[in-house]
């Protein structure tokens, strides 16, 4: 209960310090908020003016808090470009996005975990040598590639589905679904190489355990002993990876949206990137960071479930 | 068996880095054609003697332009390397060794940074510092510094509290000299390890923002950009996106491969 | 045997680990006294603050009160496990010759080598030796070498923390052997600490008795073993076969 | 009841091919405890490890015979092996911080033999657990029964160890260096615990150290190992008093004990 107390504690001063941080960037950028809007030509008079008005004469911190407040609220701001506001672009990507990202998750697990175990089990045999080739081919494809040889082999000689052809959800979730699960496979590939490798090596570390040699001397049969006492524990070490990989996961979203032509939270952020739209790219950036640090935080406290030792330290 | 395996790893991944390498370096100072020569004749061209890559959809001579883009992404891969590995290694061994509240300060810091995916936090400074060349090593470069601080800091932190060090302490020998001289030889294995995946996340980073079109920015050449380009014709003219994408793993694999084996060595 | 003099005087020490809310005083009210040419045992169960006691000597750890007086420059130490205590990457050799490099007036590489290779001698090392990594020497060899470092600068306080628990029994009478020998010739002073009561009744001329933190006996090595006093003292030495 | 016969354990994977083990005996009786002594590399652990069937792949049992109740155990399957291992023959080891499994919890690890070897309830299960625990000296077994590994300390965990270990009620139990790491005051206690255990069970055990003293204390015949070989074998005051081997002749030497000091002479004012 402590651990838990604690660990939320922590929770909310990152995400804190994390939007701080973000509104901090945004505001030292070279030309501020208003000379964004008006453009170069505009007058200073004009640009005093419309500082008043967007506030940006105020301090600091107080800015911050207002900021932090509206957003708390659901006020993100109004976009330089199309000036709609920025919530109501976000509500209709975020999905799309989140989609993507659990999908891939959930293929990471599910490739990583037997197929690390298998290796681990036979390390240094033929199916390892194999798969351990495989993994390292796999990394080293950067990701959009990755997502255009999957266009390639699914798309354009397989007909599973037809590229660029996304259906938004609003039209039906099992054609979404359908097609999303292509970007998704593309992002969860190198995770799963990664995944499987540090599972195999952590595999390997827990069968040179002495508690391994004592399940065996009470007679557990090899299948016992790696589904009964090492599989949990070569998981731990590997459920911090996971953390990380969300991370990575909802960052390679960003690409891959693009690959595939969908118009997701990562389309939305490199469009507005280029077209220097300041509060979208703000109100994404903070939305994806606060994401994953609550992910992590529930990865945390998983941990402390999995792990008795936890507690006490 | 296990070692022998790694081994062969190293080796194959020696081999390939070494060659990538010279890939590289070469194409920062020549190439066989200008790459950015369009010929209309030449408009899609098939793999030949005189274009082994082929040519794009202006006709340029792909293999130039490949090799030309190697030589930027060496660049900024050396460079961010320069900056993250340079900067996070010194934070690294000096926070490690030291402890206290500097440390404390920064290990706090770099788990917020962790929160951000790497590429996304690349992609605010770029969007602050606008694109190009040298804003994308400077990005990346911020980017990896808490990495490799974390990695060495670990590593440091292992080594200090062995016995060997407080026997140097009793030598007399002095904390610079300790941390410079007997410390870090020692991590040197994990050290050429992480240097070698640092080389690969700045390619692949690089990679992925000239692909969105706000990383490396016209006249350099840059191979993300090359396929963002050519992904348009891949049915029609699939050596345009294949073989960038094939020097590319190759290079990442190479790598790869390598800091399998340096990692491997020590254990 | 000649002058009494003291190179070692330890006053009402109390030290621990940790910082503030999370200290954890390991270390109550130590009074230690060491003779030049003086073998002083330490004995005690595994985390009663032995170790802590060496290397708050040795300044590894702060004292919180108290006073730790060195009537001599330098002591040196000898550490368990001889496997951590050598650096892995640096051949004999160049151990050996570290602590040389460190001096104010620096000795010519030449006469470095030369007083390495005398001092590697001595402990029972040919040359040959100065060329290994700690790597390739046994428990007893690695051991020899940590004897061989903490008396090239010429200290004549040595404290050894377990020096010969690691090794098997045949090394450990060997390594004990050499350290009397080195202790007699050079007029040297131990703190001998030891988990092991026999192995503290064959090195010691007297012995002090730590439990959780604190001395609770100290005298001749003879009188305690034939006549222990505290109770804590009587069960250790029913316990030891 | 135990009968091993020139047993040879090999690495064959090295050139040349390496021998730890060479032309091993060694006999025992039911409810006798037998002591294996020797100095590290000296083949004791291997020797053990092969009697339980446990040897890591790379090593080759090359020549011999284990016999253990009109059993040859070097001709068991796998699935063989899994019915010994736990219910006739069971091992405690060295280190009883790392030799259990630190997410699992005291009962769960200690009733692990009957759930394999035995057709019995839970609630019969954890009765057996409870009422092992007492005997083996651990307090508060009802709460102690859902703690885990880490909260115990060294002396206890092998406490549990040995629960364990004879909870099948084996015939033969090994124990390799089970005091090593303890304290001397704890480790004589494990040592009386184990010759409790030996008396009430009638459990032979099979008793590796390095460590004549604890020998010495615990077993009635000594087999003294070196360099793989059994170089001398009889009861231990025999062994002790009149050694024949030179090996075990320096072994004995060498315990450091209180009746020949080292440091000689000195007299102090």
């Amino acid at each position: 209960m402590k651990y838990l107390i604690k660990k939320i504690g922590t929770l909310i001063i990152t995400l804190l310090i994390i939007s701080l941080l973000s509104f901090l960037a945004f505001q030292v950028i070279p030309g501020d908020a208003a000379l964004s809007k008006l453009g170069t030509g505009a007058t200073g008079e004009k640009r005093e003016e419309l500082r008043r008005e967007m506030g940006l004469d105020r301090p600091v911190l107080e800015r911050y808090g207002s900021w932090l407040l509206d957003f708390i609220r659901g006020d993100m701001g109004e976009s330089y470009t199309y000036s709609i506001p920025v919530s109501e672009m976000i509500k209709e990507k975020l999905p799309v996005t989140l989609a993507i990202a659990v999908m891939a998750f959930i293929c990471m697990l599910a490739v990583s975990i037997p197929l690390g175990l298998l290796a681990g089990k036979y390390s240094g045999r033929l199916p390892d040598k194999i798969l351990m080739v495989l993994d390292q081919l796999v990394m080293s494809v950067p990701g959009f590639f990755m997502g255009i040889l999957i266009t390639c082999l699914f798309g354009l000689v397989l007909h599973w589905f037809t590229p660029g052809g996304y259906v938004s959800y609003q039209e039906g979730w099992g054609p979404f679904l359908g097609y999303l699960i292509f970007p998704a496979l593309s992002i969860a590939l190198p995770k799963c190489a990664m995944g499987i490798k540090l599972l195999r090596s952590s595999v390997i570390g827990e069968l040179g355990q002495d508690y391994v040699r004592t399940a065996y001397s009470r007679g557990n049969s090899q299948r016992q002993v790696l589904f009964g006492h090492v599989l949990k524990n070569s998981l731990l070490p590997v459920v911090t990876f996971w953390a990380l990989a969300v991370a990575d996961i909802v960052a390679s979203s960003v690409i891959l949206e693009q690959v595939f032509t969908i118009p997701g939270l990562g389309t939305l952020l490199v469009q507005s990137i280029s077209n220097r739209d300041h509060p979208v790219v703000q109100a994404v950036i903070v939305l994806v960071a606060g994401l994953v640090v609550v992910i992590n935080f529930f990865v945390d406290v998983l941990y402390g479930i999995i792990d008795p030792r936890v507690e006490v330290h | 068996m296990e070692k022998g395996f790694y081994r062969y790893n190293m080796v194959v991944g020696g081999i390939l880095a070494g060659v990538m390498t010279v890939f590289m370096l070469v194409g920062l100072f020549y190439t066989p054609y200008d790459p950015e020569t369009m010929d209309p004749f030449l408009k899609f061209a098939h793999a030949s003697l005189a274009h082994p890559f082929g040519c794009d959809q202006f006709g340029r001579d792909i293999f130039s332009r490949v090799l030309q883009g190697s030589g930027t992404t060496f660049l900024v891969a050396v460079g961010t390397l320069a900056i993250g590995a340079g900067t996070g290694t010194f934070l690294g061994l000096a926070t490690g060794y030291f402890g206290g509240w500097p440390d404390e300060a920064i290990m706090r810091f770099n788990d917020l940074i962790v929160a951000f995916p790497s590429i996304l936090l690349a992609l605010i400074s770029i969007s602050l510092l606008g694109p190009g060349k040298y804003n994308v090593i400077l990005a990346l470069g911020i980017v990896f510094i808490p990495s490799f601080a974390r990695i060495v800091r670990s590593e440091v932190i292992v080594h200090k509290d062995m016995d060997y060090v407080k026997s140097a302490r009793l030598m007399g020998v002095g904390h610079m000299r300790i941390l410079f001289v007997h410390i870090l030889p020692n991590i040197k294995g994990t050290l050429f390890s992480a240097l070698a995946i640092g080389f690969n996340n700045a390619v692949l980073s690089e990679a992925g923002m000239s692909y969105l079109g706000i990383g490396v920015q016209p006249p350099d050449a840059s191979i993300g950009r090359m396929m963002s380009e050519g992904q348009a014709y891949i049915f029609t003219a699939p050596w345009s996106i294949l073989f960038p994408g094939v020097v590319m793993i190759l290079m990442v694999l190479g790598f790869g491969l390598l800091s399998d084996g340096c990692g491997d060595r020590d254990a | 045997m000649g002058r009494k003099s003291t190179v070692l005087e330890v006053r009402r020490l109390c030290a621990g680990y940790g910082k503030r809310k999370k200290y954890r005083q390991v270390l109550f009210d130590v009074d230690l006294c060491l003779d030049r040419g003086e073998i002083l045992g330490l004995v005690g169960e595994s985390g009663c603050g032995k170790s802590t006691l060496s290397k708050a000597i040795l300044g590894f750890v702060p004292a919180k009160s108290g006073q730790i007086i060195h009537h001599t420059s330098r002591p040196q130490m000898v550490f368990q496990d001889p496997f951590s205590s050598l650096n892995p990457g640096k051949k004999i050799g160049w151990i050996l010759e570290e602590p040389l490099r460190m001096q104010k007036d620096r000795l010519p590489a030449g006469e470095r080598r030369e007083k390495a290779v005398t001092m590697a001698r001595r402990v029972g090392l040919d040359e040959s030796f100065l060329e290994r990594y700690p790597g390739d020497l046994s428990g007893g060899q690695r051991q020899r070498v940590s004897i061989a470092i903490s008396l090239i600068q010429g200290s004549e306080l040595i404290l050894a923390d377990e020096p010969v628990s690691a090794l098997d029994v045949t090394i450990q009478k060997q390594i004990m052997e050499l350290m009397l020998g080195l202790q007699e010739e050079l007029q040297l002073s131990y703190l001998f600490i030891s988990h092991d009561l026999d192995v503290i009744y064959q090195m010691c001329d007297r012995v002090m008795v730590m439990q959780a933190g604190r001395i609770v006996e100290e005298g001749e090595v003879e009188r305690v073993f034939g006549a222990p006093e505290h109770p804590y003292t009587k069960e250790l030495l029913a316990a030891s076969l | 009841m135990l009968e091993i016969e020139g047993l040879s354990i090999g690495f064959r994977d090295v050139e040349p091919p390496l021998e730890v083990v060479r032309d091993f005996s060694l006999t025992m009786e039911p409810g006798e405890i037998v002591g294996v002594v020797g100095e590290s590399g000296s083949g004791k652990t291997m020797t053990a490890l092969a009697l339980m069937g446990l040897l890591k792949s790379r090593a080759r049992i090359t020549s011999g015979r284990m016999m253990f109740e009109g059993r040859d155990l070097l001709t068991l399957s796998r699935k063989g092996w899994e019915e010994v291992r736990g219910k006739e023959i069971s091992m405690i080891f060295q280190e009883p911080m790392t030799s259990l499994d630190p997410l699992l919890t005291i009962g769960r690890q200690m009733e692990e033999s009957l759930r394999l070897h035995t057709d019995l309830d839970r609630r019969e299960r954890k009765r057996r657990v409870l009422d092992m625990m007492e005997q083996v000296g651990l307090p508060q077994p009802e709460k102690l029964y859902g703690c885990y590994p880490h909260q115990l300390s060294g002396g206890m965990r092998q406490r549990v160890m040995i629960g364990a270990a004879l909870i099948t009620n084996t015939r033969l139990m090994v124990a390799d260096e089970p005091t090593t790491a303890l304290d001397v005051t704890i480790q004589a206690q494990i040592l009386a615990l184990l010759k409790k255990m030996n008396q009430e069970h009638g459990t032979a055990i099979l008793f590796i150290s390095h460590d004549l003293r604890v020998i010495r204390s615990i077993c009635s015949r000594v087999v003294v190992m070196y360099r793989g070989e059994a170089v001398e074998m009889g009861s231990v005051e025999e062994v002790l008093s009149s050694p024949q081997a030179d090996h075990t002749k320096q072994l004995i030497a060498a315990i450091p004990d209180r009746e020949n000091r080292l440091r000689g002479g000195k007299e102090r004012s």
